[in-house]
């Protein structure tokens, strides 16, 4: 089972405490989730559906009471400060920004100018914002060509590349990326996750992030984390986690070393090893 | 749901000939032509914005490109109402999910057998006799389907309040409620993990085996759509540059460079 | 775990589809009617009934048709209270052209007109959305409160251009005094709202909702959005219709159009809004909340005592009422409906938090 | 219960102090409150019997209304004793319930105009004048201005209403007149609640009448003065209905209202003894309902007259009942009995101020009699003495309409000769 | 008479487009506020009365013109902070409706508070613009609705001006879109809205002085709200622009049907006869002649 996670080295920049999330007043979603994210790390947050994987990143980014959500229990720091009563503005102003799952961009706004409103906290002149949006459109190109377009009428990729690079407008210092690889094709995964690389190891931008491509994620990831039903139910640096058998078997698909084919796996839902 | 032992290929069901659509200065596809054979599983692929989504909107008739046309079922036709095509047995799921947020699961996989409910709005009205048979008979075919995709348990919650991957499901169910003979499928496993894919490819697999439902489903992840697929049909900036078997595209240069980079 | 299911098991999709599925609520129900059939007679006052009860179940019967539109098709309306209009002047219209006809099928007749009508302002519906369509949908309040205000013929060429009826009967009993009326009206309204009910858990209702939802995906899975729409229209517009007959023939007896005009579309929208788009029981609670709150609140301060003029009550009263419908809005917005509904929840867990 | 042997007498008061008519109900409102408490200080009440007085709030909305009626109706030891309900639309809800609650209903200038055939609507009670009345009297002035009904002959008149039964109720006198004496009438309603007449007023402008008859009440009064100005048309020949000829209609035009004409049922000026007794028992007490300057203002002053008439009623009920709580079966003897002379209006404290009026059974509205007052910037000026109403072409129509109610209502109408 | 006939034809149609530069100005209220939060303001009337109120008793209570105006100012930005902290944040991400029921409790306690303090009866504004009706050669005119024209016309440009020229402009429009995303990337909703709705109650402050003017301050100022609606959906919810050139065409579209087509089938159809103008655009043009294009995708 997880303990605190003492055992990591680097100072923490972010620490979830044993935090309860409650929907409505009655839908109790997280049960005592604590995890850490040290400076300059990247974590990554993995689980089936519903796990509370997004649940976790809106907690830490404040975005939960648009949702009639609540943090019942537990703290979250940022920096050795706690955050969990700043706004999502506070937060960005910090560094803090979560890339939201879905996409959500402003559909009446065209795709640059939602790729501007990214850039709405800072204040370090137009220069400068300009420079990031050159950057923005170099990772994706494709933006570029449709950055007249209006961005509710974009491809679903298209959105999801419109999505990060709106939250990279505001030169965050910690980025929450819920799932980025979501409706992306597999060449842009690569690049994204590149991306991601880069900004952490030049920009010194932690990430956490919560994916589904547990393949991929594991492999930029230097520590995980496993969610099921609300609680971490297992932690551990990457390579660890990916040699894990009940990992490898329920989250990369591997059986032994050899990836198994979709076609041949027969039985429906097996149980997980670890809950039973 | 009527059984269909074993699976054959056949014949082409759909076939769509030279379909440019474009909105104002975007072209989203051009000239595409291909077929959707009986019985089969056929993917398609292309980057981001490549026009795998609008295709399938032209398919079921939501959007309607500038030429060519579309043969479904021996008729040709330049364009058609999206309730016509539901009427004729084409349904879909979608990528940005469409579900009917304030229902619950039950419902909207219900709604999928709106087109087969006959019985009159009176009869419904007072709830009574041949309605509430009706209602309980496809009451019957919903609970098939929902133990099918096992989702038994979330039943009476509404689909608003469900994570992203069992929206995708229920999805799914709706869309087999309306027992399709052309079943659309897009990004039927963004956002899912391993585990839920292969459950997913698993419902693909059975449906289509066991009814016999042709699936074209579109899929970014390359071990999925190659593993399960008869044949891929891969787009680029909305031009088709490849059509074959799995093994066929995964070689071709073209498709490499356009779509799968070096890596895969 | 006053409100516990465990325990109840539905042994069949016929147990599990009824009204009420859970023991607790049928037998709630069943008081609830036996208190409003027999109880209520046997104790309420003249106020009660002319006042309170009588125009709470019949506007709660025009919010249910409200509902369906806008609350179950997702339609929003700000014409009910014209389409009430026409269903009371077309009663009216038969009551004095055709005396022998009963109360009954005038009723039935006024809603058919309301619905008819419903469905020709309906039409646009199927371009113009959202708050788009609200405002337009005032173009038929309008039209409507000016027709009845225009055409000599429809209010009988009265010089002052209102209306009234006498006492009425049905298949020769009196519907005069107010334990009468009440009575009659409770009948109808309990059967209405039945077949409301039915309606929005059948498949009628279930496009209905998907219209609502998200009306392209519906059409792709071969909802027509026409139809669709317009039969929530003319069934929303039926029930108006009567509701608005009842109003006229029952409660005012005497009228002008005035009495249908914008203020009561508003006021019926508030009602769903508070009481909970997409629930009948909602109409009801709605219905009850935005006609009683100000009545009460009027009626405080001089009950305690408390010396205040008049105006400041009634100011006092405006204010209150305003916050309080923020405050129901902050704790539930989707309705006091879903309040009672989480309530229950909670009792079903009480006492354990989750 | 103890209030049941109080020597009380209930009377509820239906007021608009909030809303787009509070303008006009304020002032209406005070002044029946407050000649109602001056009887209670100063006579303890009408012959000993305390006067119990509690209003309730109607924002001019008929249902609202309706709710005020049925919470009032029975309070008090004997119910109460009658209505005043200020609406039009109310009334006609009223109307319907008087005669089961047997309570009466006084509308005083305003209300159904069928309600003058007392022997078909025994329990209302246009006391002064209906707006059939009006309707007749306004022309009749404009037929002297003009110099002659002969004269009237190819004029102009137009009429400019409130979109309602309040505003629609003088037409058909109005066509009829029209056709009688051969002038061309102009039908031009306002919508509810009046702000928006340009349209109107520029038809005014196109077709130029040589009349403007205004039946507005609320803020539609003071805007059709602003609209008359902006058009040019003349304040001078516009005359308003006795509702659209108070201080608050005319005061928001400023200058611009200057030279305005209405229809006066009673005079204006507080200087009456009623207004100093008001002043003295009430006022210097500290019990005045509204602002002391407001007294003797038009509406403040129709306030008062509708509660002398009210109690002037129970005091004649009381002649036959004896001295004690009335219901309102009783005080409706009592109106429909009224005979207030020129020396009970001298007791009254009320010289200049009315005239004499007496009801009975058959007649329910006691003749109608108006002057024209015109404003001239700073106060109203009465014009004319008073005109009366023809009641020889006048009362075939009321009866005729009474006749059409009587039917709709199922009504068999009572007859007059039998009843004392 | 032909002549005349023309005259009057033209009088008909400036007292039309002079009536629609009202309407423009309540208009304008609605579409800043929905434009920046997708609220639909049913208190954008109720804010009218609210503003002009303390302005037209403070002046009667002796202060100057300029400083009551002022102080009403200062109110509608005080009542911006208010309704930002008690009703828009607790209700933050819900849906339009909701939020729109809310503004309906906000329209109740704004009438009653504005009448329990400032009173209920009407009371005359005069801020000094002449009223007189002037003439053009045959045409009459009214001097005072061509300087509210004037006035409003600068208004409007002030607007376009900040919210083109600004990156509030673009947050607007975002937070229109979806809150939570715009709260995701750090627009501060609460700054956003109060901003708008000081905006918003600015512009009703001066709606209110020129309809105060006109008419007098009282509650019947509520209703001009309603009047407001047509020119909404014809304009578009989110057009600026679209409110102005929606308030004259519905002003004189209604005016001419009421003069004109009013003694043939009946006078009143002004009222209906805007919102049937604006239904049949919308069959051409469901999102208002300028409003933004509905956007539908699968
Ligand atoms: N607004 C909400 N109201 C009520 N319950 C909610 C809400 N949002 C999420 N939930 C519930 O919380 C649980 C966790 O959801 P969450 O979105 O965090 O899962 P996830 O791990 O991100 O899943 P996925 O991989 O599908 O995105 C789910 O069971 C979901 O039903
Ligand atoms: N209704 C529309 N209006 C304008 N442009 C559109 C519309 N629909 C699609 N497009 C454009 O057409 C192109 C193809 O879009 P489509 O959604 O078909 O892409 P896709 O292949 O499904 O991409 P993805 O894999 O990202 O979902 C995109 O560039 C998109 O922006
Ligand atoms: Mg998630
Ligand atoms: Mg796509």
């Amino acid at each position: 089972m997880a303990e605190a996670t003492t055992t990591n080295p680097a100072t923490t920049l972010l620490q979830v405490s044993n935090i309860e999330v409650i929907y409505d007043h009655v839908i109790l979603v997280l049960k005592g989730v604590s995890l850490s994210v040290p400076e300059g790390g990247i974590v990554a947050l993995l689980g089936a559906n519903g796990a509370g994987k997004s649940t976790t990143l809106k907690a830490i980014s404040n975005l939960l009471r648009a949702e009639r959500g609540d943090v019942t229990k537990g703290s979250i720091e940022y920096k050795g400060q706690r955050i969990d009563g700043l706004t999502p503005n506070d937060l960005v102003k910090r560094g803090v920004i979560q890339v939201m799952e879905g996409r959500h961009v402003f559909g009446h706004l065209t795709v640059e100018e939602n790729v501007m409103t990214g850039a709405y906290t800072r204040n370090d002149g137009a220069a400068a914002i300009r420079d990031d949006l050159d950057l923005v459109y170099r990772y994706f190109p494709r933006l570029k060509e449709r950055r007249r377009s209006v961005a509710g009428y974009t491809s679903g990729g298209e959105q999801q590349m419109t999505a990060i690079g709106r939250a990279l407008m505001s030169r965050p210092k910690m980025i929450l990326l819920d799932e980025p690889s979501m409706g992306l094709a597999p060449q842009l995964v690569e690049e994204i996750f590149e991306i991601v690389k880069r900004l952490n190891e030049q920009e010194k931008v932690s990430f956490l992030l919560a994916e589904q491509n547990t393949n991929i994620a594991l492999r930029y990831a230097k520590y995980g984390y496993i969610l099921e039903n609300g609680r971490v139910v297992m932690d551990g640096d990457a390579t660890a986690l990916a040699a894990n058998e009940d990992v490898k078997e329920f989250y990369l698909g591997l059986s032994g070393t050899k990836r198994k084919s979709y076609r041949e796996v027969k039985h429906y839902r097996r149980r997980k090893r670890w809950l039973s | 749901m009527t059984q269909q032992s074993g699976r054959k290929i056949g014949g082409p069901l759909l076939k769509v000939q030279g379909i440019s659509l474009s909105f104002g200065g975007v072209k989203a596809l051009s000239d595409v032509s291909f077929e959707i054979r009986q019985h089969e599983i056929l993917a398609i692929i292309g980057p981001n914005g490549a026009g795998k989504s609008s295709m399938l909107n032209v398919i079921n008739g939501f959007y309607h490109p500038q030429s060519g046309t579309v043969t479904y079922k021996g008729a040709t036709r330049k364009q058609m109402q999206p309730h016509e095509a539901a009427e004729q047995g084409i349904a879909r799921t979608f990528q940005n999910i469409a579900l009917f947020k304030g229902m619950s699961t039950l419902d909207n996989i219900m709604s999928g057998r709106l087109l087969k409910m006959k019985v009159n709005f009176f009869l419904q009205a007072l709830y009574w006799g041949p309605a509430q048979r009706e209602e309980i008979a496809h009451r019957e075919v919903v609970e098939r389907i929902i133990d099918f995709l096992e989702i038994q348990a979330i039943r009476k919650t509404p689909v608003g309040k469900l994570p992203y991957g069992l929206q995708k499901r229920v999805e799914l169910g709706r869309a087999l409620a309306a027992e399709p003979d052309l079943l659309l499928l897009d990004e039927p496993m963004a956002g899912m993990n391993v585990e839920e894919k292969e459950d997913m490819c698993r419902f693909v697999l059975d449906v289509n085996e066991e009814f016999g439902t042709t699936i074209a489903l579109i899929e970014h992840d390359m071990g999925v759509v190659m593993d399960i697929s008869d044949r891929v049909v891969v787009l680029d900036y909305g031009r088709k540059i490849a059509d074959g078997v799995p093994d066929e595209v995964r070689a071709n240069k073209d498709v490499i460079d356009a779509y799968l980079g070096v890596s895969h | 775990m006053l409100y516990r299911e465990a325990g109840q098991f539905k042994a069949s999709y016929a147990a599990d589809q009824a009204i009420f599925p859970i023991a607790q609520d049928r037998v709630l129900m069943a008081i609830l009617l036996v208190v409003a059939a027999v109880v209520v007679p046997l104790t309420a006052t003249q106020y009660l009934y002319t006042a309170i009860l009588i125009p709470s179940l019949i506007l709660a019967l025009a919010a249910i048709g409200l509902n369906i539109l806008t609350g179950y098709c997702g339609q929003v309306s700000l014409g009910t209270g014209g389409f009430m209009a026409v269903g009371a002047y077309t009663a009216y219209n038969l009551f004095i052209r055709v005396p022998e006809l009963n109360l009954l099928l005038v009723l039935l007749a006024a809603g058919a007109m309301a619905a008819l009508v419903g469905v020709i302002f309906g039409i646009p519906s199927l371009r113009i959305k959202g708050f788009y369509l609200a405002v337009a949908t005032l173009a038929a309040q309008f039209f409507l409160d000016w027709v009845f205000a225009r055409v000599p013929w429809l209010y009988n060429y009265s010089p002052s251009g209102s209306v009234g009826v006498p006492d009425l009967y049905v298949f020769g009993f009196p519907v005069i005094t107010p334990t009468q009326r009440y009575l009659f009206i409770l009948a109808i309204v309990a059967l209405m709202a039945l077949v409301a009910k039915n309606l929005v858990r059948s498949s009628v209702g279930r496009a209905w909702m998907a219209i609502r939802d998200m009306d392209i995906a519906a059409e792709i899975i071969g909802i027509r959005p026409l139809q669709t729409k317009l039969s929530a229209f003319a069934v929303s517009s039926f029930y108006a219709g009567v509701s608005g007959a009842l109003w006229a023939f029952l409660h005012l007896k005497s009228w002008e159009p005035a009495a249908f005009d914008i203020n009561r579309s508003f006021s019926l929208l508030f009602m769903i809004i508070i009481g909970g788009l997409g629930s009948i029981l909602g109409s009801f609670i709605g219905a009850a909340f935005i006609l009683l709150v100000p009545i009460f609140l009027n009626q405080v301060p001089p009950a305690l005592g408390i010396p205040l003029s008049t105006a400041t009550i009634s100011h006092l009263e405006f204010m209150i009422f305003g916050a309080l419908i923020i405050f129901f809005l902050i704790v539930e917005p989707h309705g006091l409906a879903r309040l009672w509904q989480i309530g229950k929840e909670k009792l079903r867990l009480w006492p354990f938090p989750h | 219960p103890a209030w049941a042997q109080a020597n009380e007498q209930f009377m509820p008061v239906l007021v608009y102090r909030t809303g787009p008519y509070a303008v006009n109900g304020i002032p209406f409102a005070d002044g029946y409150s407050d000649y109602l408490n001056m009887l209670n200080e100063r006579d303890g009440g009408i012959n000993g019997v305390k006067l119990v007085i509690e209003e309730c709030e109607t924002g001019y909305a008929t249902d609202r209304g309706v709710e005020c009626y049925e919470r009032l109706k029975g309070k008090g030891p004997t119910g109460a004793a009658l209505f005043n309900p200020l609406s039009t639309g109310i009334t006609y809800a009223l109307m319907d319930r008087a005669p089961v609650d047997k309570i009466p209903v006084i509308t005083m200038g305003y209300g159904r105009t069928e309600a003058a055939d007392g022997s078909v609507v025994p329990w209302a009670f246009p006391i002064l004048g209906t707006y059939w009345s009006a309707a007749d009297i306004a022309m009749n002035y404009i037929s002297k201005e003009v110099g002659g009904v002969a004269k009237l002959k190819g004029k102009r008149i137009a009429l400019v209403y409130h979109d309602s039964p309040y505003g629609k109720e003088p037409i058909p006198v109005l066509r009829k007149l029209a056709q009688d004496y051969g002038f061309r009438f102009d039908e031009l309603p306002v919508t509810h609640p009046g702000v928006e007449q340009k349209a109107t007023w520029l038809q005014i402008r196109q077709n130029r009448p040589d009349y403007v008859l205004l039946w507005g009440w609320g803020v539609m009064n003071s805007t059709s003065i602003k609209e008359a100005a902006a058009v040019n048309f003349p304040r001078e020949r516009m005359v308003g209905v006795w509702w659209s000829g108070a201080e608050p209609d005319v005061r928001p035009g400023g200058d611009q209202s200057k030279g305005y004409k209405a229809l006066a049922l009673h005079t204006t000026g507080s200087g009456a003894t009623a207004h100093e007794d008001i002043r003295r028992f009430v006022y210097d007490r500290g019990k005045g309902k509204g602002k002391r300057e407001e007294i003797g203002e038009v509406l403040y002053n129709r306030g008062m007259m509708n509660a002398v008439l009210a109690t002037e009623a129970i005091r004649t009920a009381q002649e036959r009942y004896g001295k004690k709580p009335l219901t309102g079966e009783q005080v409706r003897w009592g109106i429909e009995n009224l005979n207030i002379t020129e020396a009970r209006i001298q007791d009254l404290g009320l010289v200049g101020m009315m005239r004499p009026v007496k009801l009975s059974c058959s007649d329910h509205e006691g003749g109608s009699r108006a002057r024209v007052h015109q404003w001239d910037g700073q106060k109203w000026v009465i014009l004319t003495d008073w005109i009366e109403a023809n009641q020889k072409m006048l009362r075939p129509m009321v009866e005729a309409a009474a006749k059409k109610y009587g039917e709709e209502k199922k009504i068999t109408a009572r007859d007059c000769a039998k009843t004392s | 008479m032909e002549l005349q006939d023309l005259y009057f034809l033209i009088e008909v149609i400036i007292g039309g487009l002079m009536a629609g530069v009202l309407y423009s100005l309540v208009a304008l209220g609605f579409v800043l506020i929905f434009k920046a939060s997708g609220v639909f303001n049913f208190a954008q009337g109720a804010m009218v009365l609210f503003a002009a109120l303390p302005v037209v008793r403070l002046i009667e209570w002796g202060v100057p013109v300029w400083a009551a105006i002022a102080a009403a100012a200062a109110i509608m930005i005080g009542l911006a902070f208010v309704i930002e902290r008690t009703v828009l944040r607790p209700l933050v991400n819900q849906e339009g409706i909701i939020l729109f029921m809310a503004t309906l409790g906000v329209t109740f306690l704004l009438e009653g508070l504005a009448q329990q303090i400032w009173g209920s009866e009407v009371y005359r504004l005069d801020i000094g613009i002449p009223t007189d009706p002037l003439f053009l050669g045959e045409i009459l005119v009214n001097g005072f609705d061509i300087s509210v024209a004037v006035a409003a016309g600068l208004l409007v440009a002030a607007l376009i001006a900040f919210f083109q020229t600004t990156k509030v402009g673009r947050a607007l429009r975002a937070v229109a879109d979806d809150h939570q995303a715009a709260q995701s990337v750090g627009i501060p909703l609460n700054h956003i809205w109060i901003i708008v709705w000081s905006i918003a109650g600015l512009v009703a402050l001066i709606a209110g002085i020129v309809w105060g003017s006109k008419l007098g301050v009282q509650f019947a100022m509520t209703f001009v709200a309603l009047k407001a609606l047509p020119v909404l959906i014809l304009g578009g919810f989110t057009s600026i622009p679209g409110a102005i050139v929606g308030g004259l065409i519905v002003g004189a579209g209604e005016k001419l049907s009421e003069v004109y087509l009013g003694p043939i089938i009946g006078g009143g159809l002004e009222n209906w006869f805007a919102y049937m103008l604006a239904m049949v655009v919308l069959l051409f043009r469901p999102q208002g002649l300028f409003g933004e294009k509905i956007i539908e995708r699968v």
